[in-house]
């Protein structure tokens, strides 16, 4: 097993807004992080290399193992030996995550790892990404390309010193549908191509539905539904799982209203008692209130943060099932 | 970029018309005339003596013929003669801009040299003692009334310890010494008052750049940077200070008009032969063909020192073309 | 010579540090008109003659001068050897070029006035002229102490522009070496002097333009010969340092401070309400206030030491109470109980204006308020920035009264002051004072050269002022000089201490800047 | 019957020096909820902005009522203002940081003086009860509320002058799926309930399709192809449509 | 806020409280002159000792306060007003009323002020207020080029479009709407024009032209100080430690409303 996180408890802000996270990543998996926008997810990513600032949080508990060793108990020094190097990073915003300043040539030569003769090397990775055009033009600024050559060219840097491990944080949600469509086919073909293990943070569904092997559903800071693509498809067995795919706007769905998810995400300075999503659950019961609910199994690989997985399951009332 | 600043250049040449006519007539209209000071007041001087020296000075003439009269002059360079001593006014000027501007060049060095790393390292260790210790420290600079804190270090320095000299530029053996040993006495002597003007300006500039610092440190390019593994130094000091430096060089722009300007509160305490207080005189004794060669040369300096603020910002920040 | 029983043998050397805040203007003697190119004009150049240590005229260029019996022509006998800096030998000549220059309308001088009393200059010889003079013209004889000019220098050139003005050639005691712009001027002793080789061989001049600057280089020694204010006289030399490295001299100066009334103010045309303001004030306190002591009461526009002063002349003394009663005799009374007098209508109450950079006279204006609020009248201060202050208030009569100084020349003559033929826009009666006897005095007194006749003449003058007060005289102050002890040889006379400034030595042992 | 015709709209920023408007013809009839879909870029919202003239157009003219609303005075346009209204797709930038949520809406009845002083209030809780929100939220400020909850004080300003006709800039691309689910819902509800007529603007195809009658595909300030809902997503004619729908991941 | 910006409204505070109840807290009449004892040092009847009239120099630092804070609050009052007013409209209207509100700042930034106060002093009352009326009026290009910055990327955002959408005037939607959102660099350049006021005060002081007697203020007290620098101590250090706190106070207040607004 490549990653495993265990127990990850994250401070930010003065709140706890991880409060617990287990998750294993195998070498060459794409495992997709689903969750809403303020649900922690973006925290876990960058708490694998200790990426958050200081000033802002700190990681309570937990381990990550990577390859077997502990990166939060690793050395500044030793750290610096994975940031980029073992583990990389891409993050939303293509054009503020390029310094302004300097050349997208110099940008990707510090990420390589071997320093001898840089120019054949990143000639090479501009070709790997699909920036074959600007290969040999050295004085070409983040903001004379497009937003995907941007995103393009964070990729490239990504790669550069082939990672085992790629963080995607929302990597396309600001590009346009076309242009993230292209991305994400660059993303998987060098999934294939290099056996990189992928960690894809995003709040969209239908893209995860398409790319992961994995998905993991998170909402207020702990994650309550796991399991294998084809089956959280199919019969998702969590209520919040439920109301997201039933707000995904499909084909068939004409003029009719969405069977939407009511309330709003708990501030989580105010979380409820017992399971968080109850104020909002269509399925929720007295019994729910009592205490957060265990990831339980509901078949080989797939679990669910729900006490009432087994009345869900049976795909058919999953509609009209009543409190 | 050459287009640019031709344009800009004719839009300069016309507005320092529009401002030798404001400067012009301002000057005449004030009361007061420029009759030689202290033969205003000399019994012995006659009525009749005192009309004829303002006729030879052309001041009978209406204000608009004495304008033209002065721009025919000044389309030639020619700032005309001193009332108080009949010398050409651009020998009286370029006699007194060398110990302005070494003094005021010296300052903003120091300036420079000592605010922009208290500014950096005010917005690294934000909010810890350090940081509140230098907001105080420059704060004392800015806020402490020049003449004050100069009488009082001159008193002390210069007086009961007499490490250094009190006043003046240069010691009355000047001629007698070597080449060495002249740069050390006028250095001894320009100690104080560049030491009492950089104090003063350290304010502005650590302040300034303290606050570009903190913003480009919550830029996403910063974490992008540490994700790559680089090391904090490089972080802070390659990709956040080229950033943050980019508005400190529109200061340096702006801050050319004070290089030749001097200041007459500063010249006459440590009796400084400077524009300042070749400027005061010329007021009080209303010469006004001195102080329209020296406002002139403010203003064009002023209107250079924005044009090159606008080109600087633009030379080193590669996303702004000038069209 | 007493110098020589006291074991100081006069010896030659040193250089002498003088600190001033005005910058000179040019060493053109005759367009010299600030007091700082004056002072150093007067080392560099002569006149043909010049007044002694008691205020008498005596011999400079001219070794002796005869007035003729009608007054109408002065004779003057040069005398011979004396050489120009450069060497030339100064003849009558030099003396005609300067008198052309002074009467020339191209030249930018302002002491044409006098010489334009002059039918003509006549050259006898190389070493005798004589001066013709349209009607006898007493105040002349001083105008000829005007310094003298080479004319092989400037014959050609044009006064106004000459290099000469940052390089003058003169007949002095001191020749001219140096002048850094803002810095300071060097001049050296010109050992061939015909009155004998200055002792102290360089006088450099200083210019630092802040007097709390100027009293710290004092402090540190690095100045040697400045005046003090009388702050710095009681309170901050009276300390062993000073006693030890300073000598201090204080004596009358040849100036005296006053407040003038507009005269066609209505406030003001009736002379007891100006006694009244008079006696409202009381002299003595402002000399202690404003010069801790160091000056005293005038009475009249003459120097005190001088022969023109008339002593018998008493000053007002300080009483409120009869200041109140005159007050109220010429009809001003506080009806509406506001503190304050009125006359038909018309409130007493007056602004009083004054030129900016002079804390004295500003002081003297806070103490003059508070004394006369105490008799009803109220007083507002107001300060102007010189030049505004002549041209637009005094030139054109735009002030209820105003507190100046006057600087005395040597000759008592003060035609333009009292004279009420000058009251027109910028002459110097601005108060516009007229009163026929003094007319007719001033005229004598400038028409005839017997000093005991000029004495009887400028008392009676004196007596009608102060019974007149036009203005309201208040003090001369004391000249303040503070100079280095290693300096030997000053002594204090009527005309100050620098009449033997030649004659200052500094003993070897102590000489600071020798090279 | 025809609501707006809008015939060759043209509009160039000269700035960027690329035409953002080039010759935009169509109408848009009452009661339909009409579809503008494209890439970022393209032009949508400026001709959002033009159609209220929020911004000035270089030429064309747009029909409301007879009146061509680009040459009538900008009294007359602010009157006219009360029926056409638009929300905005940022919920963060879309309201002022320092006013309140109930003056926001307040603010609208001072201007057009709709709603006499005394019953603002009740009028204006009324208004954000109808939008999901209540009374609770008068006092709030925008910073202390969801994206969700911001879009739907978006909603009630626009609705404070009770207009015949919405243009909504893609209103829900900055939300999570189920608060877009949720502000959807409202949108139906309320054309339904007021007959309200929307230009409904969206780079998301399967938003679009949820909820338009009419759809019409911009390119570079162009209209490459409009019709129903059938002819768009069922058989598209141009190749730009058929990559659009290639590249949206429609279940 | 930090501590250092609480020390900041603390001092500005207390100097306030000081203007305005100047009468009670000054032991002496500010120009109760005493030819008696002329520059006491401090005593128990003097705290802050004598000047050079004998008057107290407490009392007369009390007045002052008022009429140096007046001084301040004047002239960034006046550059505040036009600065505003003249960058907003620059900024929201743009095009040529852009070009030549900018050109006027230009101008401005080369004008003469110092003939303007010698003008001012010569012909008109020179009473305070005047002089500072002429600061004022000549340095508020600062306040206008920070305002026209902000409103320019203020007017892009969404809520601007929005306001016209309901059919705001552009005065509405320039006083209620873009203005209050860009008071926030204004306000740290006004509390920092303030302590810059009071320093040109005292330097117009040093050369004279500054406040006028009996009128205290602590430029010209300081001034007065310097003329008597070694036999005072007290007319030196009261004054000049006066303007170097408030100033002081007033730039830590400007940072902190700078940080947390």
């Amino acid at each position: 097993m490549l990653l495993q996180i265990k127990d990850l408890k994250v401070n930010y802000a003065g709140l706890e807004i991880v409060r617990g996270i287990d998750l294993d990543v195998d070498k060459g998996e794409c495992c997709g992080l689903i969750g809403e926008s303020g649900c922690g997810k973006t925290t876990v990513g960058l708490s694998i290399t200790k990426l958050i600032p200081e000033r802002k949080g700190n990681i309570l508990a937990g381990e990550i193992l990577f390859e077997g060793r502990d990166t939060l108990k690793l050395t500044s020094e030793e750290l610096r030996g994975i940031r980029g190097k073992k583990i990389s990073y891409v993050f939303q915003e293509p054009f503020s995550s390029l310094n302004p300043v300097f050349t997208i040539y110099e940008q990707i030569r510090e990420s390589l790892e071997e320093k001898d003769n840089p120019d054949a090397r990143i000639a090479d990775i501009l070709k790997n990404v699909g920036l074959e055009k600007i290969i040999g033009r050295k004085n070409i600024y983040p903001h004379e390309l497009s937003g995907g050559m941007q995103q393009r060219a964070m990729i490239g840097m990504a790669i550069a010193s082939r990672p085992d491990l790629l963080v995607l944080d929302e990597p396309t949600t600001a590009l346009d549908v076309t242009v993230q469509r292209q991305i994400l086919e660059l993303i998987m073909e060098l999934k294939n191509k290099m056996n990189l293990a992928i960690i894809f943070i995003s709040h969209d569904l239908r893209i995860v539905f398409n790319i992961a092997d994995k998905i993991a559903i998170m909402y207020a800071g702990s994650i309550i539904e796991c399991g294998p693509k084809g089956k959280i498809a199919s019969n998702p067995a969590h209520p919040y799982t439920i109301g997201l795919i039933d707000s995904i706007p499909s084909l068939e769905h004409r003029k009719k209203l969405f069977n939407a998810i009511g309330g709003k995400a708990p501030l989580f300075s105010e979380l409820p008692q017992g399971c968080k999503f109850y104020p909002r659950c269509r399925f929720r019961i007295d019994k729910c209130l009592e205490k957060e609910p265990e990831l339980e199994n509901v078949s080989h690989g797939h679990v669910s943060r729900c006490i009432r997985i087994g009345d869900i399951v049976r795909a058919e009332n999953r509609h009209n099932l009543q409190a | 970029m050459g287009k640019y600043i031709l344009k800009r250049i004719i839009g300069l040449v016309v507005l320092l018309l529009g401002i030798t006519i404001i400067t012009f007539s301002v000057i005449h209209i004030a009361p007061g005339k420029p009759t030689d000071l202290e033969a205003q007041f000399n019994p012995k001087v006659s009525m009749e003596a005192r009309e004829r020296i303002s006729h030879l000075y052309g001041l009978d003439k209406p204000l608009h013929i004495q304008y033209i009269a002065w721009l025919k002059r000044f389309a030639r360079f020619d700032f005309g003669i001193s009332f108080m001593d009949s010398r050409p006014v651009m020998q009286k000027i370029l006699e007194r801009i060398p110990v302005t501007l070494t003094i005021e060049l010296f300052s903003i060095i120091l300036i420079l040299l000592i605010g922009i790393p208290i500014g950096v390292s005010s917005a690294v260790k934000e909010g810890g003692f350090y940081d509140r210790f230098m907001t105080v420290f420059v704060f004392i600079g800015f806020a402490a009334p020049t003449f004050w804190l100069s009488l009082i270090l001159m008193d002390f320095i210069g007086v009961r310890w007499g490490i250094l000299p009190i006043s003046g530029i240069k010691s009355l053996e000047f001629e007698k010494f070597g080449i060495f040993e002249k740069i050390i006495d006028i250095a001894k002597h320009l100690t104080l008052p560049v030491l009492v003007s950089a104090f003063g300006g350290l304010a502005g500039i650590s302040r300034y750049m303290r606050s570009s610092m903190l913003h480009v440190l919550k830029q996403d390019y910063i974490r992008t940077a540490r994700a790559k593994g680089l090391t904090e130094k490089e972080v802070l000091y390659k990709h956040a200070l080229k950033n943050a430096l980019l508005p400190v060089v529109t200061i340096i722009g702006l801050s050319v008009p004070g290089l030749i300007g001097g200041s007459v509160i500063f010249e006459s305490i440590f009796s400084i032969p400077g524009m300042g207080r070749l400027f005061y005189e010329s007021v009080m004794a209303r010469d006004y063909p001195v102080i329209m060669g020296v406002l002139v040369i403010g203003a064009v300096l002023t209107l250079l020192g924005n044009l090159l603020a606008d080109i600087s910002y633009a030379a080193v920040d590669p996303r702004i073309k000038l069209e | 010579m007493v110098l020589f029983l006291l074991g100081f043998t006069p010896d030659y050397g040193d250089a002498i540090v003088t600190g001033s805040i005005g910058e000179p203007r040019t060493f053109v003697p005759i367009l010299a008109s600030d007091s700082s190119s004056g002072t150093i004009c007067s080392l560099i150049f002569n006149g043909l003659i010049k007044y002694d240590k008691d205020l008498n005229l005596t011999g400079d260029l001219a070794e002796k001068w005869e007035v003729s019996q009608d007054g109408l022509e002065i004779t003057f006998y040069l005398r011979k050897g004396v050489k120009w800096h450069d060497g030339e030998l100064f003849t009558s000549k030099d003396v005609e070029f300067t008198y052309k220059s002074l009467i020339n309308p191209a030249v930018r001088t302002p002491y044409g006035g006098d010489f334009l009393m002059v039918k003509n200059l006549e050259v006898v010889d190389d070493y005798t002229l004589k001066v013709y003079y349209k009607e006898p013209f007493s105040p002349g004889l001083a105008s000829w102490g005007m310094n003298i000019m080479p004319r092989h220098l400037l014959e050609r050139e044009d006064l106004n522009t000459t290099k000469f003005a940052r390089n003058p050639i003169g007949t002095g005691p001191y020749k001219f070496k140096l002048w850094k712009t803002g810095e300071r001027v060097e001049l050296v002793s010109n050992r061939g002097y015909f009155e004998g080789r200055p002792h102290i061989d360089r006088y450099i001049y200083r210019i630092i333009p802040d007097a709390a600057t100027l009293f710290l280089e004092l402090r540190a020694q690095a100045v040697d010969y400045s005046s003090l204010t009388p702050i710095q006289f009681r309170r901050q030399t009276e300390t062993e340092f000073f006693k030890k490295n300073f000598q201090r001299f204080n004596f009358p100066s040849f100036g005296y401070t006053y407040m003038g009334y507009n005269l066609k103010d209505q406030k003001f045309k009736d002379v007891n309400v100006r006694r009244a303001i008079n006696y409202a004030i009381n002299k003595e306190e402002i000399i202690k206030g404003v010069l801790l002591g160091l000056g005293r009461v005038s009475t009249g526009p003459f120097i005190p030491e001088s022969w023109a002063y008339n002593k018998d002349v008493k000053p007002l003394e300080y009483n409120p109470e009869k200041a109140r009663e005159i007050l109220r005799e010429a009809g001003w009374m506080d009806k509406d109980g506001d503190g304050i007098l009125e006359k038909d209508g018309m409130k007493f109450s007056f602004t009083v204006i004054t030129n900016q950079g002079n804390d004295e006279r500003k002081m003297v204006l806070e103490i003059i308020q508070r004394r006369l609020k105490e008799v009803g009248i109220e007083v507002k201060i107001k300060i102007i920035e010189w030049s505004a202050f002549v041209s637009e208030f005094i030139d054109k009569r735009r002030f209820e009264a105003v507190l100046l100084g006057w600087g005395l020349s040597m000759d008592p003559d003060m035609y333009d002051i009292w004279n009420s033929s000058k009251t027109k826009q910028g002459e110097f009666n601005f108060v516009g004072y007229s009163n026929p006897e003094v007319d007719d005095l001033l005229l004598k007194g400038r028409r005839t050269f017997n000093q005991e006749e000029r004495k009887i003449i400028y008392h009676r003058i004196h007596e009608i002022l102060y019974r007149d007060q036009p203005y309201l005289f208040l003090f001369v102050p004391d000249a303040l000089p503070i100079l280095n002890s290693r300096f030997k040889g000053i002594e204090v006379a009527p005309s100050g201490i620098g009449h033997n400034f030649i004659k200052w030595f500094v003993p070897s042992a102590q000489q600071r800047y020798t090279y | 019957m025809e609501l707006l015709k809008i015939n060759n709209l043209y509009k160039t920023f000269k700035k960027h020096r690329v035409c953002a408007v080039d010759g935009a013809s169509f109408s848009i009839f009452k009661g339909e909820v009409l579809g503008l879909v494209g890439e970022s870029g393209c032009g949508k919202s400026t001709l959002a902005k033009l159609i209220l003239r929020l911004i000035d157009a270089d030429k064309g003219s747009i029909f409301y009522k007879g009146k061509d609303l680009l040459n009538i005075s900008r009294n007359d346009m602010r009157k006219t203002r009360k029926d056409l209204q638009i929300i905005f797709q940022d919920p963060y930038a879309s309201l002022d940081p320092r006013m309140k949520i109930g003056k926001v809406i307040e603010e609208v009845y001072d201007i057009h003086k709709n709603v006499s002083e005394r019953d603002r209030k009740s009028k204006t809780i009324e208004l954000l009860e109808t939008v999901g929100l209540g009374e609770t939220y008068l006092n709030r400020l925008p910073s202390e509320l969801s994206g969700g909850e911001r879009q739907r004080v978006g909603i009630a300003r626009a609705l404070a002058t009770d207009p015949e006709f919405i243009i909504c800039d893609e209103p829900v691309s900055s939300l999570d799926i189920s608060v877009q689910a949720q502000i959807l819902n409202l949108l139906i509800e309320l054309q339904k309930r007021k007959n309200l007529t929307y230009l409904f603007i969206s780079h998301d195809l399967g938003v679009i399709g949820s909820i338009c009658d009419r759809i019409m595909v911009m390119q570079s300030g162009r209209f490459i192809e409009s019709g129903s809902y059938e002819d768009i997503f069922k058989n598209p004619q141009c190749q730009y449509t058929r990559t659009l729908l290639e590249s949206a991941f429609l279940p | 806020m930090n501590k250092l910006t609480w020390f900041g409204l603390g001092i500005v505070g207390f100097f306030i409280i000081v203007a305005i109840f100047a009468p009670m807290i000054a032991p002496y009449n500010p120009g109760q002159i005493d030819i008696e004892n002329i520059l006491t040092p401090p005593s128990s009847s003097h705290i802050f000792g004598t000047d050079s009239l004998g008057r107290d120099l407490f009392s007369r630092m009390v007045y002052g306060a008022r009429i140096s804070l007046m001084v301040g609050f004047i002239a960034v009052g006046i550059a505040a007003i036009i600065g505003i007013a003249l960058g907003a409209i620059a900024g929201y209207y743009g095009k040529w009323v852009d070009a030549i509100i900018m050109r006027f700042i230009d101008i401005m930034l080369c004008f003469p002020t110092f003939f303007l106060i010698l003008a001012v002093i010569a012909l008109l009352e020179p009473s305070i207020i005047n002089i500072m009326v002429i600061i004022g009026a000549t340095s508020w290009m600062g306040i206008a080029r920070l305002m026209r910055a902000e409103i320019l990327s203020l007017k892009e955002r969404d809520f601007i479009y929005a306001e016209r959408a309901i059919g705001a005037s552009d005065l509405r939607i320039i006083a209620r709407h873009l203005i209050p959102n860009a008071m926030a660099p204004v306000l740290v350049s006004i509390t920092l024009g303030i302590a810059g006021a009071i320093l040109v005060e005292s330097g117009l002081s040093f050369l004279g032209i500054g406040v006028q007697p009996p009128t205290p203020s602590w430029g010209n007290i300081l001034s007065e100080g310097k003329a008597v620098m070694g036999a005072g101590w007290w007319m030196m250090l009261f004054p000049g430690l006066a303007i170097f706190i408030t100033v002081l106070g007033y730039n830590l207040l400007g940072e902190g409303i700078r940080e947390n607004y």
